[in-house]
């Protein structure tokens, strides 16, 4: 229940989870971000928000660009994505960037995840060689997650998403979660997945244990509704954050500067809270 | 430092075994090394060059700066049992196996449907998993006359048991690491801003591994949007992106990537740009390959024909940022 | 496919462990990834990132393109037990013996004479033997962050014997392979034509491997001819060799390879050029070193008192040959 | 002995090598060099009078210059050298198209070679750790030489540098002589050293037993000369061929539009021969 007097808000789950991460982008980091799509958005909305000077790469080998906003309608080999790099080289050559220690954070989607960060895009059901839905492959994500010092994974808060087994381990999370898993199986030393952030819980990882934990919550959920939609049950953090309401000004500049076209943004399940309580508007 | 390294885990994908000797001796009896005219149509570089059961892989996709004329004429010509490399590819790879050309696909990443759901799970299209990375990696192998080349990713991951990596150890730090074999594709497809008719070509912007792709293929189509003069290219020789003796056909296929874009050229054709996908969530491939591929004698007839010349035009004035492609 | 690969055998030459995690490790801690100006004096950049003891390597030699002006404050600063790389260079090894700066070189070529032969005999300076595109190959190792690399060369001769390469197995067609590990230098020292103050550098022409040696190292010295405007970088991204996080300190040297050419700006200065190796000749390397070293300031102050405006222009006017380095 | 009416001809030993490599060079082959300096020379004589579209690499990254003549004085860094290449790259570049097979034939110097074509560019005299007299090491030799299929190697007639074993073995000839030799080092298949060319003699290799032939003699000299000037008696071609009298022409050539410094071309013994017999003058 809310007062009904307040302003609502409405926006998708992929808004509020851009909104999220964009907060997490710093100026002296740098970033590996997979293609187009809501992560290079998640990463853009934080350098036209909150660091406007931040460097990124991106697979196709554009280092550092510096696009115009709004962003064009269709990002991917757009020439508007790769606008005033500092160098337009290839994908051999930001992979070795990451392989070097130069990448701070590699920003991803997954299809699944796992309680040890571990993620799936490769198929969902059946078996690898009879699968019911077959994907696109990981992409660049095995050497993102694996070369990147720090893993951010966007993906949406669903049963089928967060399971105790993926269906197919496409790229490297703490893989048994054992102390050292990474490194055995050849990956570079102390790397590994950092957060994963959904619209309405954000999730990190445990220094020893490597499983996932629950470190923030939406206004508009709670702790039990987050459990709830999970296969297995996360650590729960002893001092549990909450995320901040998406501002109405953030909402207007994904819809008008970081996706005039809506393809990526207006799709997945629309929430509608009270502006002030942050609270879902029955 | 003398200990032996073994093989800690080893992947069951299928892949060629890497022979840097036999790639030699055919790069000894088969490339031109002097400076000859290799410009040829769509037809005949496709005819001369790619053969049924080839290994075939190209540089970026039919997004953008893909050789969008090239797949269109592999599939008129009914090519058969290609081997695929889907590394950051798009519709492309499912356009090719609507054309029936595929039996297998090494998965980077592609676009993914229908079309490719249907011929996975009937097994008409056999997928070995790798990564875009990886597959680039092969090619840097590859490119370098090595049989392998170790590297810091895929271990661990189902990814890596579905691929032809292993995991060994490194004979200087003993620590594992992964390695990748060679790969050396039969033919590779090229679209380019600009060659000389020698092959001398130019790649402006950002992107894959054209480089290493052409050093690694035994096979080299290059489709290029101009043909500039050979003293162009000795004019300025740091804009060269592949020197002549690498290529085996130049193609002058202007709007070559169509309907995907060229950076510092033209926009993409959104429209048909999204339509094969489309055809294909519809069950009407056939009926788009009959109008974009089929139904026409070539390129040329298909942009004549199905886009035309002020549809044209509209896509070279959208291209708004040309800054710092032809400079 | 999964048996042992042994090594067969085993150069004795000395060589740093490959680390490509403790590299990472240094990347991570001490490579500023903002966008923060790096322009400093010849004086501060060397007091500041070289240290004795240091593995010290350099793209081209004191003949072309070279850091002259860089060499020349090392032994001013009189820096000590440096291991240097001795690829494709020239009497720019001698000159850092001469200056006392030296304690080992990894050898791929470099112009030999009375100071090396001493150095060498006396036990002052130990060699390794290895061969220019084997160190390359090493900082391509190093700069792809793998611990080594599989090679088609070495094997067999002397040189292989005197190196750290070995000779092991390929996995995957269980040929023997020749191994080298990677370099990782501490620091790189380029001279370019272009850079601005963030470390964005363009270097023009042919070369050897400015961009890998610049990923392999942990602290990299730019030093340009001249300083451009940020914005100039981004207005044409193709044209950047080395992107600015790989910088740790630009220097602004015009005539920083003097006496060497610049290939597109400057000539050799022939007369000066071959000074050095018959100050050596004739034992007279201390009056070099005092002229040329010791008794200026730094670079500028060299250029004036020993060179001279006269003689500058003199040098620019001589290159008659610019085409395709500006443009 | 010699027909006193007759014109003489004067030319150092390296103007007589130049010439004799200059008439091996074909267009339809590709060639690495090694640094600037003797070889370069011979390949640009062969270049400008016999193989004009001739396409070369050279070791800091020119793909197939097309210099002017005259050449400059000092070629070592000049952009001359590199004038009008179909690509400026990278050393690393054009080793590995040497790798992959492109290069048909380097052309190297040395200072010392043994029956085996085994070559020495590091020390003579002494041990490697108490030499004599240290030279520069191999450059770019090792790896030319193990990568082209074929070497043409450039040296002079004496016995210190035809030697029974080379003080150092820089880089690779078939190495023991053994059948598979250089594969069991690692080296590419059918690969291996072709010619070796001084003023006086040109020798090649026995298929089988990798041992150094005499194939040609100058006509100022003899066989029992040329083997007399070599530590080790080399296998004598059945059919002996006569290499060419160096021409007043290419030799006008060489001073003025080759070498016209002449730094390295009045290098070394001179010869005076008879024009029209080729017998030496007395």
């Amino acid at each position: 229940m809310t007062d009904s007097e307040n302003p609502t808000l409405s926006f998708t789950d992929t808004e509020a989870t851009i909104c999220h991460i964009s907060k997490m982008i710093q100026e002296d980091k740098l970033y590996f971000v997979q293609m187009a799509g809501a992560p290079l958005m998640a990463l853009l909305m934080g350098k036209r928000l909150y660091a406007p000077g931040v460097g990124y790469v991106v697979e196709e080998g554009a280092v550092c660009p510096d696009p115009e906003f709004p962003l064009p309608r269709m990002m991917l080999g757009s020439s508007g994505v790769h606008f005033r790099a500092v160098q337009w080289t290839s994908m051999l050559m930001v992979d070795s960037h990451a392989a070097l220690g130069f990448m701070d954070y590699g920003l991803l989607a997954a299809l699944q995840v796992d309680r040890f960060g571990n993620f799936n895009s490769t198929f969902i059901g059946g078996t690898y060689d009879k699968p019911e839905r077959r994907f696109g492959g990981p992409g660049g994500a095995n050497e993102i997650a694996s070369q990147c010092w720090r893993t951010i994974i966007m993906t949406k808060l669903q049963k089928r998403k967060f399971v105790e087994r993926c269906d197919f381990v496409s790229s490297p999370g703490y893989l048994d979660g054992t102390p050292g898993a990474r490194e055995r199986a050849g990956l570079p030393a102390d790397t590994g997945p950092w957060r994963i952030v959904t619209a309405e819980a954000m999730f990190g990882f445990d220094d020893t244990t490597h499983e996932m934990r629950l470190d923030a919550v939406a206004p508009w959920t709670t702790v039990d509704e987050v459990v709830a939609q999970m296969e297995f049950r996360p650590l729960i953090a002893d001092e549990m954050g909450a995320l901040q309401i998406p501002g109405e000004d953030e909402l207007r500049m994904i819809r008008s500067e970081i996706d005039p076209s809506g393809l990526t943004v207006s799709k997945g399940e629309w929430v509608t809270i009270d502006a002030v309580t942050g609270k879902k508007v029955a | 430092m003398t200990q032996t390294a073994p093989i800690i885990a080893s992947g069951k994908g299928e892949f060629r075994p890497p022979d840097p000797d036999g790639f030699r001796a055919y790069i000894r009896d088969h490339k031109d090394r002097r400076l000859v005219s290799k410009l040829v149509t769509d037809k005949e570089a496709v005819s001369r060059f790619v053969s049924d059961g080839d290994y075939l892989a190209y540089d970026l996709n039919i997004a953008a700066r893909g050789p969008g004329s090239l797949f269109r004429e592999i599939i008129r010509q009914k090519k058969k049992d290609l081997w695929v490399m889907a590394k950051f590819t798009w519709t492309d790879v499912s356009l090719l196996i609507a054309g029936g050309c595929v039996s297998k696909v090494d998965v980077g990443w592609m676009e993914f449907g229908p079309v490719l759901n249907r011929a996975v799970k009937d097994g008409s299209v056999k997928l070995i998993e790798w990564s875009n990375g990886a597959l680039a990696y092969r090619l840097l192998a590859g490119s370098l006359g090595v049989p392998y080349l170790p590297m810091r990713y895929l271990g661990g991951t189902d990814t890596f048991e579905q691929s032809g990596a292993v995991l060994t150890e490194d004979p200087y730090t003993h620590q594992p690491v992964c390695a990748v074999p060679a790969l050396n594709p039969d033919v590779a497809l090229i679209h380019a801003h600009q060659a000389d008719m020698y092959g001398n070509t130019r790649v402006f912007g950002a992107g894959v591994s054209p480089v290493e792709l052409a050093m690694a293929s035994k096979k080299v189509i290059v489709s290029a949007e101009e043909i500039v003069d050979p003293i162009e290219i000795r004019k300025q020789p740091q804009r060269t992106t592949i020197p002549y003796y690498f290529v085996d056909a130049v193609v002058h296929a202007p709007f070559g990537s169509y309907p995907g874009s060229v950076q510092g050229l033209y926009t993409a054709d959104l429209e048909q740009w999204l339509a094969f996908a489309a055809a294909g969530a519809m069950g009407k491939t056939d009926e788009y390959l009959e109008k974009w591929v089929y139904s026409v004698a070539d390129h040329q007839e298909m942009l004549d024909r199905n886009v035309g010349a002020e549809k044209l035009q509209a896509l070279r004035a959208a291209d708004t940022l040309k800054e710092g492609y032809y400079d």
